[in-house]
């Protein structure tokens, strides 16, 4: 059993990987941001993954305090930048 | 070690500052300024009142929260410690008080700096704080406390330059302390313990102790701006507000130096080297000779100041290789020790006081001339008599003329360097004052030069003048209990019976 | 087997700081450090440091997360346009000073190479072994506290904890420095848009319960005063950019109790343990379990008060501000 | 042996969405619909991992725990593609304004 | 080669990169990034030298000083970034005019 949870975390991992090519091409910075999401998501399935693993519960609060962030940094996107457009108006 | 007397002092000294610090947050403007004068007052006295507790009982210390090391957190007082201590609150004590005149004297100029004194009580918890430390991880933490208490009071000014200079400041600061961090962790990973006493007991040598103590001297050395890394003081110095440009470069800069000689003397003992003591010798003297150079070169005032911190930071270096002989060569331990450090501990005080001297007279004169040019100083005797004498006498102790305290620490630090055997470093010293008698003859030549027009002079209030005067007077003043200083420095552990462990281990590597 | 996940992520995390340092563009680096973040949020799960896991995710990505993008909007060049000339003008400049630059970059580089092998040597050679765990083990009982990360954060090294509490408003002290102490006055507008509002009124309440749970969780397990700290703070960067700025809400008195409640009631119970003849920070040892849960308690109120309010501080650091000096404090 | 099979399976079914999601972020040509397919794509791969975990832990509390931590990604990415998308849209109209 | 040690040796890479990205990098962000990068391959060998003895919990004492330890990386760097936008708010400055 531990094979494929380390089978299933190696392959998540490759698959943030992959998603940085986004962060190089972009272009925009919404863009940008998608791959923080995406990181954010898989981060989470790899911590789920590490719960059953590791048989250490703790870690769900990690995955939470991830998913937190996630809206955090897009709310603070959204927002923030819509101020600057706001000012130069 | 913890059957040292305890005393409660160690942890009021780090404690009432900071309370009252936290407790000029409440008030307005007028009320925050008096609320940091009292501060600054309670904590001078209560670091005297410790002073002399440490001179009646010896070393005394804090276990905090009841864990003795290695888990908890030991503060110790020893009297390297309350030297350190004393010094940072006489000093602090009449930059406090020329702060309470200058800065609503400045008002009108410059606009209000409202924060200025809870970053100064919180700058003077983290010195204390590092005085007192036995820790170190805890260094690491009070050195952060410092280093940005200290960046913010550089660009409380708000113009572009201090930014700049504060920017550069800031990011050597973190460079330099994560640094010395990571030092820290290799040496907690091959010892498991954090706490300097048992650490100069377990460590043994080898790469990873060796490795840590260059990443850690390398971040002290950023700290405290040894010559490759001393780009960031003299724009960050220069460009502060007097008092904080004062509070800089005489308390500041000395936090990293009383670590490092802390580390060097009490516990990487095992792995200091010849070759490496030689390096930062090095560096110690190019910092001399390019820091006076440049000084001579100025010609604005606070920079001129400023530059000579390098070249005075760089005589504090040089002591280093001196505490580790050649190989094979032997010498009578108390003989040739006793000097060097001596040496090391009056440079400390006559910088202290003449640099802040130093600074608190070129604010003066800014607030009289409204800016800082040298070739305006011309007939500075003629309109501010005791800006000049403290200038005059600031200048002698940094060029080491008798009997000044900088003459008693270069006159050391020549019998160190011939005791030792390393004469090569005797002619760095020499040059370095004749350099520094460069900048501050022109300086007076200036000052006495009668001026070619009607001068500028504004009136200045005349109590910061006379603080300048009495800290100028505080370099002379310390030479008259230096015997009874040394007596007392040699009863701590640190230079008594430490000294024939450091031998050992230099000269064989390992014991 | 286990160790491709390790070597993958190490490499994962090697690639990700050097890219975010070497991205031709600022948001690019700013986005790789992000992951960068929270690819060493993994790393930390992996060697089993759960708390630290937690607050880097929260505070190293999320909080300076937010403050980077905040940051992005000040640097990033107003249009495409002028981006073009800046990019040609660095290109440009960069052509003529590489020749002048080679011979010092090159040094630097090979040096820094040198360092990291002598580095590499250093850690390779550390023990495997040693470390504080059994004499935290065997005082953990009379630490008040089931958790060991937490005892000696808020017990054995209770000093430290304290003074870095003290840095974080010193931080925001130094932010106010540098702003000349606005605390903005202007009122924000209210978000217009009815999902956001209501998503940021959802998310209120959860990341209260979240953060109390971790706060009271900080006994037994990860957890502790600086997690619900950040998730505390976010709830206040959150009602910022939802246009209720909480430090204009309420009054003055009230915004600096709420900042240096946390640092002064540690201290002055500090104080009073010196005055009735034991140690600073010595819990007696019948009352530590409650004492350090309110410790915790007021230590992470403050913090969450100081994050937002430095996030407040820099998002209303405005150019046409700048050359105005505001001298109510 | 049922369980671990069960688990296995999600797990391997969950994989596969987010393989799907990745590719979609890379390949697909414009924002919107790079949007539509990281936000669909992962978000159910997360679910399926989660209920991999949930089958494989068997301990009714964390399910429950697991469930809400599912829960909430979803109203997070939801949330957050619509204000990406909708601050995407008024970055453009306001690009095209000016032009 | 066990767990930790991958993890020590590249906090020393992580150092290396960030300290050199210190004083390469010419922009005030990323000079502030580096740091930070630097920060996380200290705390990264300070964790992983924790997870080395097989006892029943990794020792405390390092995750403690490694929460302490960014706590305070956070408040300087935020400092930091308020700087640097001060200085490009007031002289549109990016980096140092002159190198280093």
């Amino acid at each position: 059993m531990d094979i494929i949870f380390i089978i299933v975390s190696v392959f998540l991992l490759l698959n943030i990987a992959l998603g940085l090519i986004r962060v190089w091409r972009g272009p925009t910075i919404a863009d940008r941001l998608l791959t923080t999401q995406l990181f954010g998501t898989t981060g989470m399935a790899i911590l789920l993954v590490l719960t059953g693993y590791l048989e250490q519960l703790t870690l769900l609060n990690v995955a939470i305090t991830f998913n937190v962030l996630a809206i955090l940094l897009v709310i603070g996107l959204v927002q923030v930048w819509k101020k600057k457009k706001g000012e130069s108006s | 070690m913890t059957d040292l007397p305890i005393s409660p002092y160690p942890a009021l000294l780090v404690g009432l500052p900071i309370l009252m610090a936290t407790l000029s947050l409440f008030f307005r403007t007028r009320g925050e300024a008096i609320v940091g004068i009292i501060g600054s007052l309670l904590t001078a006295g209560l670091a005297l009142i410790a002073f002399v507790e440490v001179t009646k009982m010896g070393t005394v210390i804090h276990i905090l929260g009841g864990w003795e090391p290695p888990l908890g957190i030991l503060l110790r007082m020893d009297p390297l410690a309350s030297v350190f201590i004393g010094m940072t609150a006489v000093v602090g004590v009449f930059i406090s008080l020329y702060a309470w005149r200058y800065f609503p004297a400045q008002e009108a100029t410059n606009g209000r700096l409202p924060l200025f004194w809870p970053l100064w009580l919180f700058l003077w918890a983290g010195l204390n704080g590092l005085f007192l430390s036995n820790d170190l991880f805890n260094l690491f933490v009070t050195l952060e406390v410092i280093g940005i208490s200290a960046v913010a009071l550089a660009v409380l000014s708000g113009k572009s330059p201090a930014l700049s200079a504060g920017l550069r400041y800031l990011l050597a600061a973190i460079t330099g302390s994560m640094a010395y961090l990571f030092g820290v962790a290799l040496i907690y990973g091959s010892t498991g313990t954090l706490d300097l006493k048992l650490l100069s007991q377990v460590l043994e040598p080898g790469t990873t102790t060796s490795f840590a103590l260059l990443v850690i001297t390398l971040g002290l050395m950023i700290k405290m701006a040894g010559f490759p890394f001393h780009f960031w003081l003299p724009p960050a110095h220069s460009s502060a507000p007097a008092p904080v440009s004062a509070l800089l470069s005489a308390l500041v800069v000395k936090g990293a130096f009383y670590i490092l000689l802390r580390l060097w003397m009490e516990v990487f003992g095992v792995s200091l080297t010849y070759a490496a003591g030689q390096l930062i010798g090095l560096a110690g003297a190019i910092a001399v000779i390019w820091g006076s150079w440049q000084a001579f070169m100025q010609t604005r005032l606070k920079l001129i100041v400023a530059h000579s911190s390098v070249a005075q930071l760089g005589y504090l270096l040089m002591i280093f290789p001196l505490i580790i002989l050649a190989p094979g060569v032997t010498a009578d331990s108390a003989d040739w020790l006793s000097p060097v450090w001596t040496a090391g501990i009056y440079q400390v005080l006559a910088h202290a006081f003449a640099k802040a001297s130093f600074f608190l007279s070129a604010g003066i004169i800014i607030m009289a001339l409204g800016h800082d040019r040298i070739e305006s100083l011309r007939d500075l005797v003629g309109h501010m008599r005791i800006t000049a004498l403290a200038i005059g006498l600031a200048g002698v102790s940094l060029i080491g003329l008798p009997p000044s305290g900088g003459f008693m620490a270069k006159w050391m630090l020549l019998k160190g360097i011939f005791l030792s055997g390393q004469w090569w470093w005797a002619p760095v010293v020499l040059t370095g004052s004749l350099l520094s008698a460069g900048y501050i003859f022109m300086l007076l030549r200036l000052a006495f030069a009668p001026s070619r027009e009607k001068a500028p002079f504004r009136p200045v209030p005349k109590k910061l003048e006379v603080y300048a005067l009495l800290l100028a007077l505080g370099s002379f003043l310390i030479v008259l209990p230096a015997d009874s200083l040394v007596q007392f420095l040699e009863s701590s552990e640190i230079f008594g019976s430490g000294i024939e462990t450091i031998l050992e281990g230099g000269i064989n590597g390992n014991d | 087997m286990s160790v491709l996940i390790d070597i993958l992520l190490a490499i994962l995390v090697i690639y990700l700081a050097l890219q975010s340092l070497l991205a031709p563009r600022l948001s690019q680096s700013v986005f790789l450090f992000f992951a960068f973040g929270l690819a060493l949020a993994l790393a930390w799960v992996r060697l089993g440091a759960v708390d630290v896991a937690i607050t880097e995710a929260a505070i190293a990505s999320g909080f300076l997360g937010v403050l980077f993008l905040d940051a992005l909007r000040d640097f990033s060049p107003r249009s495409s346009e002028e981006q073009k000339n800046i990019s040609t003008v660095q290109n440009s400049r960069s052509r003529n000073s590489v020749k002048s630059l080679l011979l010092p970059r090159l040094s630097l580089v090979l040096g820094l190479g040198l360092f990291l092998l002598i580095a590499l040597e250093a850690v390779w050679n550390i023990p495997d072994g040693g470390g504080l765990a059994a004499d935290a083990e065997k005082l953990l009982p009379q630490s008040g506290v089931e958790h060991p990360v937490t005892a000696v954060l808020i017990n054995f090294r209770a000093y430290d904890t304290w003074l870095e509490i003290g840095v974080i408003l010193l931080g925001l002290l130094a932010v106010f420095a540098v702003g000349k102490i606005q605390i903005y006055r202007k009122p924000i507008p209210v978000v217009d848009d009815i999902l956001l509002r209501q998503v940021i009124l959802f998310f209120t309440p959860v990341l209260f319960l979240f953060g109390a749970f971790l706060l009271y969780f900080g006994k037994t397990g990860p957890g502790g005063a600086f997690q619900a700290a950040v998730l505390w703070g976010a709830i206040g960067i959150l009602l910022h950019l939802g246009g209720r700025p909480i430090f204009l809400l309420i009054p003055r008195w009230l915004g600096q109790l709420l900042l240096t409640l946390g640092l002064l009631f540690f201290l002055i119970l500090g104080f009073l343990f010196i005055a009735g003849g034991a140690t600073l920070f010595e819990y007696p040892p019948a009352y530590a379990g409650v004492l350090i849960l309110i410790v915790e308690t007021l230590a992470a109120i403050s913090i969450a008060a100081a994050l937002t309010a430095m996030f407040a501080n820099l998002n209303q650091m405005k150019k046409e501000e700048s050359n105005k000096i505001d001298s109510t404090n | 042996m049922i369980k671990e099979v069960i688990t296995v399976i999600l797990l391997v079914v969950g994989c596969f969405f987010f393989l799907a999601g990745t590719l979609g972020l890379l390949r697909f040509p414009d924002l919107f619909s790079r949007l539509h397919a990281l936000t669909k794509a992962d978000n159910l791969g997360l679910g399926f991992i989660a209920a991999g975990m949930a089958v494989y832990i068997a301990s009714p509390w964390v399910a429950v725990k697991i469930f809400f931590i599912w829960l909430f990604t979803l109203l997070a990415s939801s949330t957050s593609s619509y204000l990406i998308a909708r601050f995407q849209k008024e970055q453009e109209q306001t690009k095209n304004r000016k032009e | 080669m066990e767990t930790y040690q991958i993890y020590s040796l590249t906090s020393a890479v992580l150092f290396v990169i960030g300290i050199g990205g210190v004083f390469i990098s010419r922009h005030f962000i990323k000079k502030i990034i580096a740091t930070i990068i630097m920060g996380g391959g200290v705390f990264l060998s300070f964790v992983s030298f924790a997870d080395r003895d097989a006892l029943a919990f990794a020792d405390p004492v390092p995750h403690a000083l490694v929460i302490t330890g960014i706590v305070v990386a956070v408040a300087s760097a935020a400092f930091a970034l308020a700087l640097a936008r001060r200085i490009y708010q007031l002289t549109e400055e990016e980096s140092f005019t002159n190198d280093k």
